[in-house]
């Protein structure tokens, strides 16, 4: 077996890794972050890139079809690529990611060929490299050989493909295991992992409950799946006890989302550290108090440091999508506060804060 | 997600032979428009059938059977798209519109439909 | 976090150990995989022993309920016990583990009271200490606070009390974190863990396929869930991948069971080695030609060699419930096929073999 | 689990207002009678109320109700029980018996309702 595969090295080992090389954690925000507003067209790309520059994450991920129209199918204007490139530069960021998606399911009836499919990640690299990011994330529904045939091709481009591992996989996952090993197999440099910081999910989200009870669960049974959770109870037993409580439809989704969560350990990390260039700095909800209240964001920060990470953790707001039919999200003033939070951990010395308005 | 911002208010007129009105992909991305494998439009609570249905995009019409077989063209990330019901044309007043989108996303098992309903005023 | 918790020791520090001290992992066998024969009467418990004895398999465990009848609610005649001694000497066995069953839910409608929980189990710890067993094995569904309670009393008796880990949970689920956290903090030695080598299912069981074939699942179905386990596919997608191939109740059914095998790496019981006293040698099928063919017992015997453990594998056949319905299970011969394997894999010289009739 | 071997072959008999036939646990274990939540015993397809039925072991005789508050006997593994039926009797010749027993497990969430039906002939 291959060496990233290997159990972890000794604490012993990592921290005399830490003082021989500086660590360096850079932050970053994922314009997903800002989709309710780029949606509506409140906030435009430069206004999400100087938001961002202003908080000091300067590393800029994109979902490369959500912030560029006509992406892929319609391809993109030099210009549009060249106003991008002009704001990166006047704002003093770094490009980090673009975020494709792979649509083999482009024909109706029958999936994308091999070859194909090959070429259409190609064709994102060639993306990413226009856009001049280090890396493109891919789903992790995505073949596997798909990646490795098009890993020398990344290499060549300067762009590393990262298969997001995000909840309901976890880095003991078998379909995970089978990438890892597929990536070592390749013998390419070129292929990784950006794990998602969703599956360290330890405590069931606020938002998420009081999503479920708008949508009509008990607030007892909303109660006892909170706790459950916090318990680390079993999944199937929280969905048997919710149907005999009565529970129905939305208490059992409810219920069900715990299925989702079967691992939730930051240290898994550490297995796989050679392979991981970014983090998805996931987040539900950053409380007043600049706290994740279901993400440990402290352990995994700490995980991070031990594994002498190097690369960046860009903000990725999703609370937006639990909240929007409650309230109008203000993603800004949340990844603000992840910002802070993040600072903080990292043992910044100043404090991330807006002194701009957002909209220019 | 973007449920509620499916139908642009405001967005309700007249088209030859029909109406029409603003709808937007509830997605955090566009997709390609092969990959839209329905959309519902009910007004007043009567199902203007699939074939009487119009999607337009920067100038360019489709119906939905042609949309399937479309593979240079997308509904992007935010985009107003004109929807097109040639139901015979509306009364001026206040209607309920519901617009329906089903999409074939590649990493989904399934094929997800999302649904927004308000109520737009067509001018006198 | 406390030493056992920690990131595994690196390979280089394991090797230097195996060296430092002789690894001597034993054979033994859990009378459980006699039950078909146990329960029509067919053997005894000297043809238990003695079959197990015979074929080198010296460690002896069983489900105290089942071998000796009346316990827990009637108790258990010291004749009893004293038959049981002189069976274990008569064959030169050694008592490994009493497997006891909290019925928490005795009473119907209400809970065991905590209090009455506590003393159930040390109730148990008096049995096994009876019937001179070093560990009494706990199921998972206990609240570890129970066990951290009677784990004094443990201690006094020289039991340890050990929690099955067993597929759907595994070393990384949240609910094996929790009683690994309560074990720490409780400061004691008395608790541990009995890994069940059932969580480390790498291929779908052909018994489990041909029974869910009987049963009515269309071969084109089974065909495709035996792949897509192979493949590793997330079970989610595969549930839902059966639902549209037309798969209906016992189709469903077997797709479900992905959901019970979330992860599958040996290597994650080297971060418990300390707290790992006694393992399950589960297996569903051992071929003319030694193999199990969904258990990977080589790398299994390979990590519990790099994590130095020292005690017994028990043979846990549990083929028997998934043919009973075709064809009388053949208890002694597939627990002998299990042993020779397991002798093989462990470097012993001479091949295990019955010399004797099993009903004497 | 031993789901085929719940009803013993050929113990089929008459008794005082009824018949009687063996019945062994489908567990790898036993259980406290306080656990068995109900026997079900059907004939030729008819089905016995819960009233009628008897629970016997080693010379002790229950109603179901009795039995739910019994902590101090066992069904042990294994262990033939009589089950006997308050039917008012049975004639000579063969029977469809169909015995089901639905255990509260203390692990499983659930209470599982385990079933086998044999022929068995009475004696004339
Ligand atoms: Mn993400
Ligand atoms: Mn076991």
């Amino acid at each position: 077996m291959i060496a990233s595969l290997q159990p972890t090295r000794s604490n012993e080992t990592m921290e005399q890794t830490e003082v021989a090389v500086s660590s360096a954690i850079l932050r970053g925000v994922s314009l997903y972050s800002y989709q309710n507003e780029t949606f509506q067209g409140k906030m435009s790309l430069e206004d999400c890139i100087r938001t961002s520059a202003a908080l000091g994450a300067k590393g800029i991920e994109i979902i490369g079809e959500q912030t560029f129209w006509g992406w892929p199918e319609c391809g993109v204007a030099q210009e549009d690529v060249d106003n991008w490139h002009r704001l990166i530069a006047k704002y003093d960021c770094t490009p980090v990611s673009h975020d494709f998606m792979l649509d083999y399911k482009r024909y109706k009836g029958r999936e994308m060929p091999f070859d194909e499919q090959v070429a259409s990640v190609k064709n994102d690299i060639d993306f990413g490299a226009r856009l001049g990011m280090k890396f493109i994330r891919a789903l992790v529904s995505i073949d596997p050989a798909v990646l490795v045939a098009a890993a020398d091709y990344a290499q060549e481009k300067g762009i590393k493909i990262l298969i997001e591992v995000h909840a309901p996989l976890h880095f003991d996952h078998p379909w995970i295991i089978r990438h890892a090993e597929a990536f070592e197999k390749s013998g390419s440099d070129a292929l990784g992992f950006l794990p998602d910081m969703g599956m360290f999910l330890f405590k069931f989200p606020p938002v998420w409950k009081e999503k479920f009870m708008r949508i009509g669960v008990p607030k007892a049974i909303a109660d006892y799946i909170e706790k459950a959770y916090e318990d680390r109870v079993l999944s199937e037993y929280v969905i048997l006890n919710v149907a005999q409580m009565g529970g129905t439809g939305p208490a059992i989704a409810m219920a069900e989302t715990l299925r989702h969560n079967a691992a939730f350990e930051p240290k898994r990390m550490l297995d796989y550290m050679p392979r991981i260039h970014n983090i998805h700095g996931k987040f539900y909800q950053m409380d007043e108090d600049y706290v994740e209240p279901s993400i440990p964001y402290d352990e995994i920060v700490r995980v991070l440091k031990q594994g002498n990470y190097q690369g960046y953790i860009c903000s990725e707001y999703e609370g937006n999508r639990w909240i929007e039919d409650a309230q109008e999200p203000d993603s800004v003033e949340q990844v603000r506060r992840q910002q802070v939070m993040l600072a903080r951990l990292l043992g910044e010395s100043v404090e991330p804060s807006l002194n701009t308005t957002v909209a220019a | 997600m973007m449920d509620n911002k499916m139908i642009v208010e405001g967005s309700l007129q007249r088209e030859d032979g029909g109406f029409s009105f603003l709808g937007r992909l509830p997605y955090y991305r566009g997709l390609g428009l092969s990959m839209i494998e329905d959309i519902i439009v009910s007004v007043d609570g009567e199902a203007i059938p699939r074939e009487a249905i119009r999607f337009c995009v920067r100038g360019r019409t489709y119906t939905l059977d042609k949309m399937e077989t479309v593979y240079d063209n997308r509904w992007n990330f935010g985009e107003k798209a004109r929807i097109i019901a040639l139901n015979g044309g509306l009364p001026a007043g206040n209607h309920a519109i519901t617009f329906a989108v089903r999409m074939r996303v590649s990493y989904l098992p399934f094929v997800p439909t999302t649904k927004d309903t308000k109520q737009l005023a067509m001018a006198a």
